[in-house]
């Protein structure tokens, strides 16, 4: 096996591109969840407020799948930069 | 198994620019939009005090998406938007139902019919934003909280499309792939046309549903 | 060093069985001592009732252990098939087997614990509905197995697939990347398919008119959680069905290895996400039945937005597996 | 007590009367190696659950989850020990069919989940 610096610093971007989507994912993902949950909760209770409801589940959604994004946006900078 | 990535194309010479089209992809999409207009046509016939069942379906379809648009957003903008609501759920419905059929296949198989319908939900979307806000709030948008975060906002935005798209891509393929590989593996008659209603239909109406509602959830985001 | 292939071969199936065997059976008990704790709290609620009780528990446990037996059939297949493969890929496809396996039942394992315990635990505040409460849990535990069956399949094309002369140098990475990729993201939908069972099964103790609506919550919810697997399956067929170039580099290998780590591990967190969001939507589908539909709606709605990031991670493996 | 005996009594017959009614069909089809691996894999099945039942009463002395869960542990690393014995025999005798053993690890849960689901919802719905 001819495995050169290149080769090796390319391999690291790769594996590390995997890993910062991969491990990204987790927290945003249980965490927009749990903010729906909260938001059937709420309409659950009080069915007539139900689009302002959605509207703020869909905004605290949007910040917290910032993380997310911020996961994404590093992955793809170490695929087609590094 | 290597039916499963290839996809019939059909490449063009248009002034030096080769133009690749899915012939496949195409050929699904007019069957669905020819049964589409076929549905509209039957529905609207004979429109009567005792409708017949495509009467029924139509009205069934129409009232529910008006409920839906009227919540989100409001009486002015919802009668402009339904029939694009109530339109792409039909469509979406019929294309992912449309692998049921033998020797007939999904349009929304390949990436690049979510894709196109996805980017035409962002385009309305921010099209009803700048119309609704004006430019100015519009573009202000954008820099909060703080200025410095302007260009995650942006890549948030782009994302959306991503994230709608690829989402009924990844499902209704995956739905195919499982269906193929578990027919090559068992030759069961009960087995892969189990898989198939459930992929097809239950899936299938889900995804559709989750789009419709997701475009309009983007365009009233933008709107208020 | 080792330089017998055989002996490689051996190692790795023997390591892909006990880490197939170790993780499910782990991950079915802390189900079954979940469902146990919960039994032995509404016994001491209603001691008359103990019957009953231990019987439900009886056949919950039965069901839930399915996933445990799934890895026990993989293990076994791994320890005691000789192969007589000379192919050092042989190697890889085993191992990928076993993890593919062993995570694949954890998530199931854990998952249909909860509707056990809960059903357990609403037959000692509702006996009277005590066929409906079985019935609704063993059909939650029932959906609950389907990870842990779609990483049974992987494993199983892993172990019979036929190797061939597929060059060793990415495709070894392609095959471990598979297993980890089903495997991995089932750990998050079957936990998030058991939630939800869990939370139908204490919604039906609590008001057992309303069965109809929560059932169909909870099997739309659940269907829905198991997105993320479906994707761990889709990112999996690809990589173990695609032909790669031979490369000798090391970056190559590590573009398919991460493919799949970055799909398994991802899928975790939506999966989770999404059980808890159908878990709050069955919760109150049951004490709001007029606000049923509205609830499936903003589940449905929250449950997608909630699915982005693994939409993520599946777009970062398709660029990684089809683009660099 | 009594329940548990009713219940293992119930799906134990249940499950033995399709073990052998799949081993006949099997045995018209030709296919005599997957009816015998049907019929030993679901006898183990049968022990398995039997062995559950009698474990059952012993969990309840356990207070909390943690304990319950390590209890839980030991009696499934014994019961595995249990079912690992016919998929080993069918692997090595080779008139005895490895998928049948399989198939027929699992025919309580679809004793079970046959007469929960079906029967039971047919029993609801003739009621309703």
């Amino acid at each position: 096996m001819a495995i050169e610096g290149a080769d090796i610093v390319k391999a690291a971007a790769f594996i590390g591109a995997g890993l910062a989507m991969g491990f990204g994912a987790i927290g945003p993902g249980v965490g927009e969840g749990f903010a729906a949950g909260k938001a059937c909760e709420a309409i659950g209770k009080k069915p007539e407020e139900a689009g302002l409801l959605t509207r703020t589940m869909l905004v605290g959604q949007a910040v917290s799948e910032s993380t997310g994004i911020y996961s994404l946006v590093i992955a793809l900078l170490l695929l087609f930069v590094v | 198994m290597d039916e499963l990535t290839e996809i019939p194309q059909m490449t063009l010479e248009f002034f030096g620019i080769n133009l690749v089209f899915n012939t496949q992809t195409i050929l699904m999409t007019w069957v669905v939009m020819a049964a589409l207009i076929g549905f509209g046509f039957l529905a609207t016939k004979k429109i009567g005090f005792l409708p017949n069942p495509f009467q029924v379906v139509g009205e069934l379809l129409v009232t529910v998406f008006q409920g839906l648009t009227l919540d989100a957003l409001g009486e002015d903008l919802a009668k402009k938007y339904f029939p694009l609501i109530c339109g792409l759920f039909m469509f979406l419905l019929l294309s992912n139902w449309l692998g049921i059929i033998p020797e007939l296949s999904e349009p929304t198989k390949d990436l690049n019919t979510p894709l196109g319908l996805g980017i035409m939900g962002f385009c309305i979307a921010h099209y009803s934003g700048i119309k609704a806000k004006g430019f100015k709030a519009y573009v202000k948008g954008y820099t909060e909280p703080i200025i410095f975060l302007a260009p995650l906002n942006v890549i948030g935005e782009i994302s959306k499309v991503i994230s709608i798209s690829f989402r009924l891509f990844g499902n209704i393929m995956g739905g195919a792939i499982i269906i193929l590989v578990v027919s090559h593996l068992v030759y069961s008659l009960i087995l892969p046309p189990a898989l198939n209603l459930f992929f097809g239909l239950f899936v299938g109406t889900i995804q559709a549903f989750v789009f419709t509602m997701l475009t309009l959830v983007y365009i009233s985001v933008q709107v208020n | 060093m080792f330089t017998d292939v055989a002996t490689i071969i051996k190692l790795a199936s023997f390591g892909g069985a006990g880490i197939c065997i170790g993780l499910g059976a782990i991950g079915a008990a802390v189900g079954e001592g979940y469902t146990a704790g919960m039994a032995n709290l509404s016994i001491s609620h209603k001691p008359e009732r103990s019957g009953d009780i231990m019987k439900n528990m009886l056949v919950g446990q039965a069901v839930a252990e399915s996933a445990g037996i799934f890895a026990l059939v993989i293990a076994i297949v791994l320890i005691f098939m000789d192969a007589s493969s000379t192919n050092l890929l042989t190697a890889a496809a085993l191992f990928g087997a076993g993890i593919c396996m062993g995570f694949g039942a954890i998530g199931s394992g854990i998952g249909s614990g909860y509707p056990g315990g809960e059903a357990c635990l609403g037959l000692s505040r509702q006996p009277s509905v005590s066929n409906r409460l079985m019935t609704n849990m063993l059909i939650g535990s029932a959906v609950c197995q389907t990870p842990a069956i779609f990483s049974m399949v992987v494993s199983l094309m892993l172990i019979f697939k036929n190797i061939g002369d597929l060059p060793l140098a990415p495709t070894w990475a392609a095959l471990l990347g598979a297993g980890i990729s089903t495997g991995v993201a089932a750990i998050g939908s079957g936990m998030g398919g058991g939630m939800t069972a869990g939370a139908s099964c204490e919604s039906i103790a609590r008001n057992p008119e309303t069965l109809g609506r929560v059932t169909t919550t909870m099997l739309v919810g659940q269907a829905v959680s198991q997105t993320p697997s479906i994707f761990g399956l889709l990112v999996s067929f690809i990589l173990m069905f695609k032909t790669f170039p031979e490369s000798s580099t090391l970056s190559a290998a590590m573009a398919l290895l991460g493919a799949g780590i970055c799909m398994g591990f991802g899928g975790i967190g939506p999966g989770i996400g999404n059980g808890m969001t159908a878990q709050g939507a069955v919760k109150w589908v049951s004490r709001n039945i007029e606000a049923a539909g509205e609830l499936m709606r903003t589940m449905l709605v929250g449950q997608a937005v909630s699915q982005s990031t693994a939409i993520y991670a599946m777009v970062i493996s398709l660029v990684l597996v089809f683009v660099v | 007590m009594e329940e548990i005996k009713q219940t293992q009594k119930k799906y134990c017959s249940q499950a033995m009367f399709f073990a052998i009614a799949m081993f006949i069909v099997f045995l018209l089809l030709g296919e005599k190696a997957i009816g015998k691996g049907f019929l030993l894999g679901t006898l183990f099945s049968v022990i398995n659950f039997v062995v559950m039942g009698q474990l059952m009463p012993l969990y309840l002395g356990k207070k909390t989850h943690s304990k319950a869960s390590a209890f839980a542990l030991v009696s499934i690393l014994l019961r595995f020990a249990i079912l690992a014995v016919p998929l080993v025999i069918s692997l090595k005798i080779s008139s005895i069919h490895f998928i049948g053993v399989v198939i027929g690890l699992f025919t309580v849960q679809l004793a079970i989940l046959f007469d929960q689901i079906i029967i039971n919802r047919l029993h609801i719905m003739r009621k309703a």
